[in-house]
């Protein structure tokens, strides 16, 4: 009869227990469920930012050049590929199938559909330019994509995702409904 | 199938204790029996009837219920929790301006926080009561079917101090129990 | 394909959402290209003009934002940049292009407001000295009108049978068709039916090609101001449409005639007018004198009702006033002049009573030089008016004929005639048709149409195929005005641009270059030698004009006529001879007349394939998708007519069926019908759409007449639902079922000397005491004030607001059951008696109240107020419990009862969905929806200010409804900033807040309407019955 | 003092009460039950479809519009749970008042409050513009910051409070079914129903300790349940009155909803109690005619409560010298939905007062009648608040009309079918009377017995 009791109470404060930290980690995003966390698509051609920006060190902003002033950072168009590769056409001294794919696109006017990696529904009006104002690193939302050989949904974001980090005194950010919702 | 439910239910059925079991069919008899068998020494007993039974609690001795006292924590924890649960979202959390009214706009919470004492008091009380009648019990042991329907039954274990089988069920006859059998509870 | 897409496409995903994607499933793949394919320029439709949708899928570049309606979720979305990005673009940022737009003669300098390449928004253009940062709710519109999906797609030919009838319609190429069409040319006997053309170029274009051709050019318009032009010539032996220089007039007598609708240029009108409104001295002065009740009789200080015949016998009332009684002008003393005044003796007493003659007299005399006296449309009433002018010294100050007059307005019924005679003579073998409707809009289409056919060869450039061009043997797709190169000159010596804003969408070609590429094929003179006509408009800018090309592009306009637009000019002397013309014609009055007015949405039905304007309330009836036959409450109860009663209208023996509406103001022997709707071959939304009421009007020596038709009706036995979005119209009195409503301060009145004396006349004011402090705002503080004296009820600014917030249209059936979803409507209330009432406007969008009911009764915290004061509403959280459209004092909200674009397909067919703002979510059904302050607009503003470190700057944002607004009656601002604009305004004590009573703490203030007369309509009859509520209230809000 | 009526008449033994309250449970039902059961499931189906059809399509299919947004769910859903209060009340008020009884019909009208709060409980989630989002009305934890309720909206107070009220009312039900459900237990023959009973039971097996309890935890039940009763309707009523809307807005709607409450419920209690005396001849004994008296009493002077607080709304319309409020109200009673109005009052006030005399309130057939216009009357009082309030607010301008289609038609009397197939089921599944009760209060009355 006692094991019975202490049984029965380690279950019952093993499962309020367990109750208060899931709750604690789903509203503090600790946990994430549905969201497209770790979505890591297959793109049409297997550009590396590992190599571009990782290797070659290229700043994130040298392509994704609205990022600073737009509510976009853009997928840059193919001309900027083409001001490297204009003359850069082999990976370790052998010409490139992707990068053919790439001219190959640019000369023929067909733009290349790449596939979405972060998305945010349409009721989330998220813009780039103020984060960066703020001294924001891309890293921070995006991850590492410097070690990324193909790009993936870093972080959850979910709207706790943005919440939380808006909420830090440090950051100065509004929490108001209509500073993404409008 | 039948056979693993009733395996089941004889695993989870709790051990039945033996004793003796007197069965009347007027309450007054039994109540009256019941006074009796407890001023015969008998401490602990059980008297089983279909409906409460006046008087019975005087005369087994049975002290008043805790559970207004049970109710009345629960009553107040609920009361704390929706205090403290519309104060911490409404304006701690995440405060919000609505309608111009203050972030912590109590008059507007009472609705909420008295719901939430009903409910943790209404709900602990039974639970109280569940737990402290044992209750749910799987296929417990019974002395007879009319008892839930009208009859109604003493009953007294044998490891009960002061047991003795012959001396009891002479005591119930003489009280007017139509029936007196050994059997398990 | 190459090999690496193929193994990719061959593996499946790391990650998926479905079943159907992980393996691979087709229909899914389907489904996940259509995603991205929902364009209707699909590159895989079609060899031909493949260039062009390619081009605008580059164009269409990263504007994905859009493509998501509703929940889709991944992988279904793919990024496609452009391959070349232009340099001007930047996704997510908007470019503005300053172009114009001409409707009917009116002409508008507009900003283009476009992302990634899609024309999405139209505001005014601030420097355009017409129109300014205002505009009309139809220029609004034509932003949609580009995405017209009954737009022609190429060119066509229509093979017809001997009975001239089309049994089919092939595609052609442009270069087989202007070849077929110079062929025919050459065989002579050309005609080229034409609108005004305002574009000085297309003039060239067309007259080059006239001159190489030999073709005549027939000019008519639709909406004809010819009466006005033809009574200019008349009295001063020039044909032109002078300006009408409202700013200079402190008094204006507006005889029918409906400048703040529809007349001339309404809009810079409404601007001009209203910068002389500000109370105070000085604050000029409105005299109308209608049969209808239009927008101006609504905006009137004073108000007479009169027969649509009764026009030239008032004016004549006052010349003899004028002239015979107080002798005033150089005039008194003609003899004839008093022998015509002598035979309208009669006419003069049964218009108006005597009194009034003489008191309108008097003001206008104390206003010499600086009053304008405005005629109805026909002849006479506008000799007379000339004449006044001229008597009252006004010429050359308040009527511009010199200086800047307008340009457009040339056409005349009389060209239509001839054209006619000429086809069915046989004098006309060939006719091009550009951009003009007559097979619909001519009083005689009938006989148009059969003229028509007798033509060996008819061409029509235009946008759709319509009424006309499907009579025609070549229909060739002409360009939106947004698509395509273009120069205006909507006044004299306004030189405006029109630059294209986006690729054209189909494989069009717009009328001049259609005319050079026919000359060029055939060699008809100069032309043929001509390149294309951008180069014409450069050329005129550059060469002409002297102008810097790119300035101009940038200005959008260029103002040769700055100083003489304001300078004062002499006299034209007035030719007494003319006012024979305008002598009494002994035809007594018929029972019943008729006005066949153009309605201000939908005009002359050019547009009415825009489903905005379809649903644009009237702003006097608050009627949609419908015309109706406008009755007085007297006339209604004689003739036994209730709202919605369908009538049978006799003019002559042509009749037409259409449902009533009784409306109060109108002179209890006229009736009313409103043009540009019946349209049959405009499209899905338009077509049959009410009726075409055209060929009731009367054509008279080649002159079209369109008021004071005598006209017999009978009532019906059948009834029609109308779409009325506003059923009461009354603030005070009783109640149809005679209950007393109270004194509920809605729109508040003053006279100019009740204001004079107590700049807070008639507001009253509650003293309020709140439980608790509210909130205080520290930062930024919107609020946005509404001047009711300047706002002339025109709603521009409801279509403004349409097209800026995405606000979907509803159709007729869900109008009438109330489920319009405009954000701010125009409310119109009567004060006065039903017969002889006043009118007065006010827009109501959210009031963004700081103690907003709304936000308090919101289970889910959908609609809060953000820090800076605007009550936001947030539709992805929104449950749409509708509680708070309830606790709603103003009834703002508005609720998505149904996934529109699924209930009503034809409303929302592609690719008008490309119109949507990328910066505004479309909502889905279920939500609540309501005014945000266009909070886009302002979130757009203090990104940039943060980027640039400072503050947002009074002025910076502008909310769609305040840039549409002709009169500036709306403005947006900071209110903790004490230097705003808004502060500022506020501090006049005319402000107050509606239902302030409620203590809701609006952030909208209104400030009274102060009219320029002597007592006001609701203290002369105060809670008398209003009669028109017994009527109203049975017409709307049927299911 | 008043010679005290029997409260359970034909001189029944204790087996006597247990076989008559089984009988039902434990023989097959006639055609006239089945007839009755696939009506009542035909009207459900029909409700489940036009329910499905306006989550399909969308809110809009009903008559509701700009300005009147609510309507038919609203109206409904305030009168179900309105009918959903007599059955706590019998229960749990006259439990405390000792009102012996009560015990014929507490069962009964226990389960009339679960099922109608169940009816009920459906309207406010199906009425929003998306439902599949209702439970956003929930405070739970979740990844959005966690975002929380707005706590000051009396539609979280509602849903706090249906919520707790069902839970409660369930409970209680139940609580008081577990004696019975041992009793049926044990008189099954088969072994499935043994277990099922056995299960629902909880084991109980009548021990005075357990008695002892069980008592106590009813009586706090009763005693938790009675403000609760009184909060819920009041809360309900908060939906109106915290709104700033004339016609909503006043102070009088808690106890003027409360009053109608009870008023409706009894009305209901009394058309469900004619219905089974007339079907179950057996239960006449139980259900007397003193006990259907007892509650057209209630009917009566709730009906005068009501009436009092139609009128005092009224004066204070007019005592306020609010001309809006003013003329909402003249509005209400001569406006186009007048004739809502005084259906509402005929209905309500004037109507029931024919339980004056005595021969009607003792009377089957009229007192059946007189409950039906009581549950019409209460429909339309519901109607006359929302729909005429809404109708004619502020702004002429945005004044409308409410017409209604088949959508609303539909969703009202569907409901009638959802509650009476769940009642039916009920009645052949559950012990329609409180045995344990009833049993103790078996002599009450009779000459010469022992007060039990």
């Amino acid at each position: 009869m006692a094991a019975k009791k202490i049984i029965g109470a380690v279950l019952g404060l093993g499962i309020t227990f367990g109750f208060c930290v899931f709750v604690y980690a789903i509203t503090n995003n600790k946990v994430v469920i549905g969201y497209n966390q770790n979505y890591e698509p297959t793109q049409p051609i297997p550009y590396s930012h590992a190599l571009h920006a990782g290797k070659l060190g290229l700043n994130c902003k040298y392509c994704h050049t609205t990022a600073e002033i737009s509510r976009h950072a853009s997928v840059p168009p193919l001309n900027v590929c083409m001001n490297c590769h204009l003359t850069v056409r082999q990976v370790n001294g052998k010409d490139s199938p992707y990068i053919a794919q790439l001219v190959d696109a640019y000369m023929n006017d067909k733009p290349v559909q790449w596939q979405k990696v972060n998305l945010l529904p349409d009721h989330v009006k998220f813009n780039h330019a103020p984060h960066i104002k703020a001294g924001k690193q891309c890293q921070e939302c995006h991850g590492p994509v410097e070690t990324m050989d193909r790009v993936k949904q870093y972080q959850s974001f979910s709207m706790g995702y943005c919440v939380n980090c808006h909420r830090r005194p440090e950051n100065n950010a509004p929490t108001n409904c209509s500073t993404c919702h409008y | 199938m039948a056979d693993l439910i009733t395996k089941i239910e004889a695993a989870l059925r709790g051990p039945g204790q033996k004793g003796i079991a007197g069965i009347w069919t007027d309450e007054h008899k039994l109540v009256e029996a019941a006074r009796k068998t407890r001023e015969s020494g008998i401490k602990k007993f059980e008297a089983i009837s279909p409906y409460p039974l006046h008087g019975i609690d005087d005369a087994m001795n049975i002290p008043r219920s805790i559970i207004p006292y049970i109710a009345f924590a629960a009553g107040l924890t609920g009361c704390t929790f929706g205090v403290w649960f519309t104060w911490w979202t409404s304006a701690v959390d995440w405060p919000l301006i609505i309608g111009g009214k203050p972030l912590w706009s109590l008059a507007a919470f009472v609705p909420v926080i008295f719901e939430c004492t009903i409910l943790f008091a209404a709900l602990t009380s039974v639970g109280a009561m569940i737990f402290l009648n044992r209750l749910p019990m799987i296929d417990p042991h019974t002395i007879d079917p009319d008892l839930t329907s009208h009859k109604f039954a003493l009953f007294v274990a044998e490891s009960e101090s002061g047991y003795d089988a012959a001396k009891l069920e002479q005591l119930f006859r003489s009280q007017g129990a139509s029936d007196v059998r050994r059997t398990e509870f | 394909m190459t090999t690496t897409e193929n193994s990719l496409k061959n593996k499946s995903p790391k990650y998926w959402l479905s079943l159907e994607q992980w393996r691979q499933d087709p229909d899914f793949q389907r489904l996940a290209e259509q995603e991205f394919s929902n364009s209707p320029l699909r590159e895989d439709s079609g060899s031909e003009g493949g260039w062009a949708r390619r081009e605008f899928l580059k164009l269409m570049g990263a504007s994905m934002a859009l493509a998501s309606f509703g929940c889709v979720r991944r992988p279904a979305q793919a990024i496609v940049p452009y391959v070349k990005r232009p340099k001007e673009i930047v996704e997510g940022i908007a470019n503005y292009y300053a172009s114009s737009f001409v409707d009917g003669g009116e002409t508008f300098g507009v900003v283009v407001t476009t992302r990634e390449g899609r024309p999405i928004h139209v505001t005014g253009n601030s420097s355009h000295p017409i129109n300014g940062s205002g505009l009309s709710a139809r220029a609004h519109a034509h932003v949609l009108s580009l995405y017209d999906p009954a737009r022609l797609t190429g060119p066509t030919k229509n093979l017809q049978n001997e009975k001239k009838t089309n049994h089919d319609t092939v595609e052609v190429t442009y270069e087989k068709a202007d070849q077929e069409i110079a062929d025919q040319i050459r065989k002579g006997k050309v005609a080229i039916l034409t609108g005004s053309i305002v574009s000085p170029t297309d003039a060239e274009i067309v007259a080059d090609f006239a001159k190489g051709t030999g073709a005549h050019v027939y000019t008519w318009d639709a909406i004809s101001h010819e009466h006005y032009v033809d009574a200019q010539e008349h009295c001063y032996g020039q044909a032109v449409a002078p300006r009408l220089a409202l700013e200079k007039a402190k008094l204006v007598l507006a005889v029918n005639c409906d400048f703040m609708g529809t007349w001339l240029q309404p809009t810079q009108q409404m601007r001009d007018f209203s910068k002389g409104r500000k109370p105070g001295d000085g604050m000029n002065r409105l005299i109308v004198i209608e049969s209808l009740l239009t927008l101006t009789g609504s905006n009137a200080d004073t108000r007479y009702r009169i027969r649509p015949t009764q026009s030239t016998a008032v004016l004549m009332g006052l010349i003899q006033e004028l002239l015979v009684n107080k002798k005033t002008s150089s005039y008194a003393g003609d003899t004839s002049v008093h022998a015509i005044l002598k035979n309208y003796e009669n006419e003069i007493k049964a218009a108006l009573p005597e009194a009034a003659y003489a008191k309108i007299a008097e003001e206008l005399l104390a206003h010499k030089g600086q009053s304008l006296v405005l005629g109805g449309n026909d002849v006479s009433s506008q000799i007379a008016a000339n004449f006044l002018n001229s008597i009252l010294g006004n010429d050359g100050v308040t009527v511009d004929s010199r200086r800047s007059p307008n340009m457009g307005f040339q056409g005349k019924n009389r060209n239509l005639q001839a054209l006619i005679d000429g086809l069915n003579k046989g004098e006309i073998k060939t006719v091009i048709i550009n951009n003009v409707n007559p097979a619909y809009a001519a009083a005689d289409k009938t006989g148009f149409v059969e003229a028509l056919r007798k033509a060996e060869m008819a061409i029509y450039v235009g946008r759709c195929k319509n009424e006309t061009g499907k009579y025609c043997d070549f229909v060739l797709p002409d360009h939106h005005p947004m698509e395509g190169w273009g120069d205006v000159e909507g006044q004299k010596g306004v030189f405006s641009v029109r630059q294209p804003t986006i690729e054209p969408l189909y494989n069009s070609r717009s009328f001049g270059d259609t005319l050079i590429a026919v000359a060029k094929v055939g060699n008809f003179g100069a032309l043929a030698k001509a390149d294309s006509v951008y180069t014409f408009v450069k050329n005129r800018f550059e060469t002409k004009l002297h102008t810097n090309w790119t300035h101009a592009l940038q200005e959008g306009v260029v103002d040769t006529v700055t100083a003489a637009r304001a300078a004062n000019d002499s006299a034209r002397p007035f030719r007494v001879a003319a006012l024979q013309m305008a002598a009494h014609k002994a035809t007594p009055h018929a029972d019943l007349e008729l006005v066949l007015y153009p309605s201000i949405g939908l005009r002359d039905g050019s547009m009415a394939n825009v489903p905005w304007l379809q649903e644009f309330p009237d702003p006097i009836t608050k009627i949609c998708w419908d015309n109706t036959l406008i009755v007085s409450p007297k006339l209604a109860q004689d003739r036994k007519i209730c709202e919605g009663q369908m009538v049978r209208v006799k003019v002559g023996d042509k009749s037409v069926t259409v449902p009533a509406h009784i409306q109060p103001g109108l002179h209890d022997s006229t009736i009313g019908l409103a043009l540009g709707y019946g349209r049959t071959d405009a499209g899905q939304v338009a077509n049959n759409v009410g009726v075409n009421a055209v060929h009731l009007s009367v054509v008279r020596d080649g002159g079209v007449e369109t008021s004071g038709l005598p006209v017999m009706i009978e009532p019906t036995k059948s009834y029609e639902t109308l779409a009325n979005t506003q059923v009461y119209s009354a603030m005070s009195g009783k109640t149809r079922e005679g209950i007393d409503m109270g004194h509920r301060q809605i729109v508040v009145e003053a006279t100019l000397e009740q204001y004079k004396k107590d700049p807070s006349a008639n507001i009253e004011r509650e003293k309020i005491v709140s439980a608790w402090s509210g909130f205080s705002y520290t930062g930024y503080k919107w609020g946005m004030s509404v001047d009711l004296n300047l706002c002339t009820g025109c709603s521009a600014c409801v279509i403004a607001c349409q097209s800026e917030n995405n606000i979907a249209t509803v159709g007729k059936k869900y109008v009438s059951q109330g489920r319009e979803m405009f954000w701010v409507r125009v409310d119109r209330y009567y004060v006065g008696t039903p017969d002889e009432p006043d009118a007065v406007h006010i827009p109501v969008m959210c009031q963004h109240c700081d103690n907003a009911p709304c936000e308090t009764v919101c289970p889910v915290a959908a609609t809060v107020h953000s820090p800076e004061g605007t009550n936001d509403m947030i539709y992805n959280r929104c449950v749409g419990t509708r509680y708070c459209s309830n606790n709603c004092p103003y009834k703002v909200r508005r609720f998505n009862w149904f996934n529109y674009p699924r209930m009503t397909p034809e409303l929302h067919a592609s690719p008008m969905h490309m119109q949507l703002n990328p910066e505004v979510t479309v909502r889905e059904r279920g939500v609540m929806e309501k005014c945000t302050f266009c909070t886009q607009r302002i979130h757009q503003a203090k990104n940039q200010a943060k980027l640039e470190d400072r503050k947002v700057h009074d002025g910076e944002i502008q909310t769609a409804c305040q840039s549409s607004c002709p009169t500036n009656a709306i403005v947006f601002g900071d209110l903790n900033d004490p230097k705003s604009k808004l502060s500022q305004m506020l501090a006049e004590p005319r402000y107050y807040g509606l239902l302030e009573e409620l203590n809701t703490r609006p952030a909208v203030q209104y400030a009274s309407k102060i009219r320029n007369t002597d007592v006001l309509k609701s203290e002369e009859s105060p809670h008398k019955e209003k009669h028109h509520e017994k009527h109203e209230e049975k017409g709307g809000h049927h299911v | 003092m008043i010679a005290r009526q029997p409260l359970v008449l034909g001189n029944k033994s204790l087996k006597d009460v247990t076989d008559d309250i089984c009988r039902l449970v434990e023989t097959w039902p006639g055609g006239k039950y089945y007839a009755a059961l696939l009506s009542a499931k035909g009207l459900f189906l029909f409700y489940l479809c036009i329910q499905g059809m306006i989550v399909a399509f969308g809110m809009g299919m009903q008559g509701i519009s700009h300005p009147v947004m609510w309507g038919t769910d609203i109206i409904t859903f305030v009168f179900w749970i309105g009918i959903g209060h007599a059955g706590t009340l019998i229960s749990a008020i006259l439990f405390l008042f000792r009102q012996k009884w009560r015990t014929a019909i507490a069962r009964s009208a226990e389960a009339m409050t679960v099922f109608a709060v169940m009816t009920a409980g459906l309207f406010p989630i199906l009425h929003t513009g998306r439902p599949w989002l209702a439970y956003w009305l929930l405070p739970y934890p979740n990844q959005r910051g966690p975002l929380w309720v707005n706590f000051r909206s009396p539609l979280v107070w509602d849903v706090f409070a249906v919520s707790t009220y069902a839970t409660v009312s369930m409970v209680f039900w139940y609580i008081g079914l577990v004696p019975d459900l041992a009793t049926i237990r044990d008189r099954a023959k088969n072994i499935w129903r043994k277990r099922i009973y056995g299960a629902l039971s909880l084991g109980w097996r009548g021990t005075a300790r357990n008695w002892n309890h069980y008592e106590m935890v009813y009586m706090l039940l009763a005693g938790l349940s009675t403000p609760l009763v009184l909060s819920v309707h009041s809360i309900v009523s908060f939906d109106f009155a915290v709104a700033q809307l004339p016609g909503w807005h006043t102070t009088i709607f808690p106890p003027y909803f409360v009053a109608g409450a009870i008023f409706s419920g009894f009305g209901m209690v009394v058309t469900l109690m004619c219905i089974m005396r007339e079907v179950i001849p057996s239960f006449k004994d139980y259900v007397t005619l003193h006990h259907m008296e007892n509650m057209n009493k209630i009917i009566m002077t709730t009906s005068m409560m009501v009436g009092y607080a139609y009128a005092s709304e009224f004066f204070v319309a007019w005592y306020s010298g609010n001309p809006i409020e003013q003329f909402i109200f003249v509005n209400r009673a001569f406006g186009p939905f007048g004739w809502s109005y005084w259906i509402m009052v005929t209905c309500n006030v004037f109507i029931p007062q024919l339980f004056w005399f005595k021969k009607i309130r003792s009377t089957i057939v009229p007192m059946f009648i007189i409950s039906i216009f009581v549950n019409i009357g209460m429909w339309f009082e519901r109607f006359v608040i929302v729909v005429t309030s809404l109708h004619r607010d502020f702004l002429p301008s945005s004044w409308g009309m409410w017409h209604p289609t088949l959508y609303d038609t539909g969703a009202i009397f569907g409901s009638f079918g959802m509650f009476f197939f769940i009642f039916l089921i009920y009645v052949r599944l559950l012990p329609v009377i409180s045995i344990a009760e009833v049993k103790p209060v078996l002599n009450v009355g009779k000459s010469g017995a022992h007060h039990g």
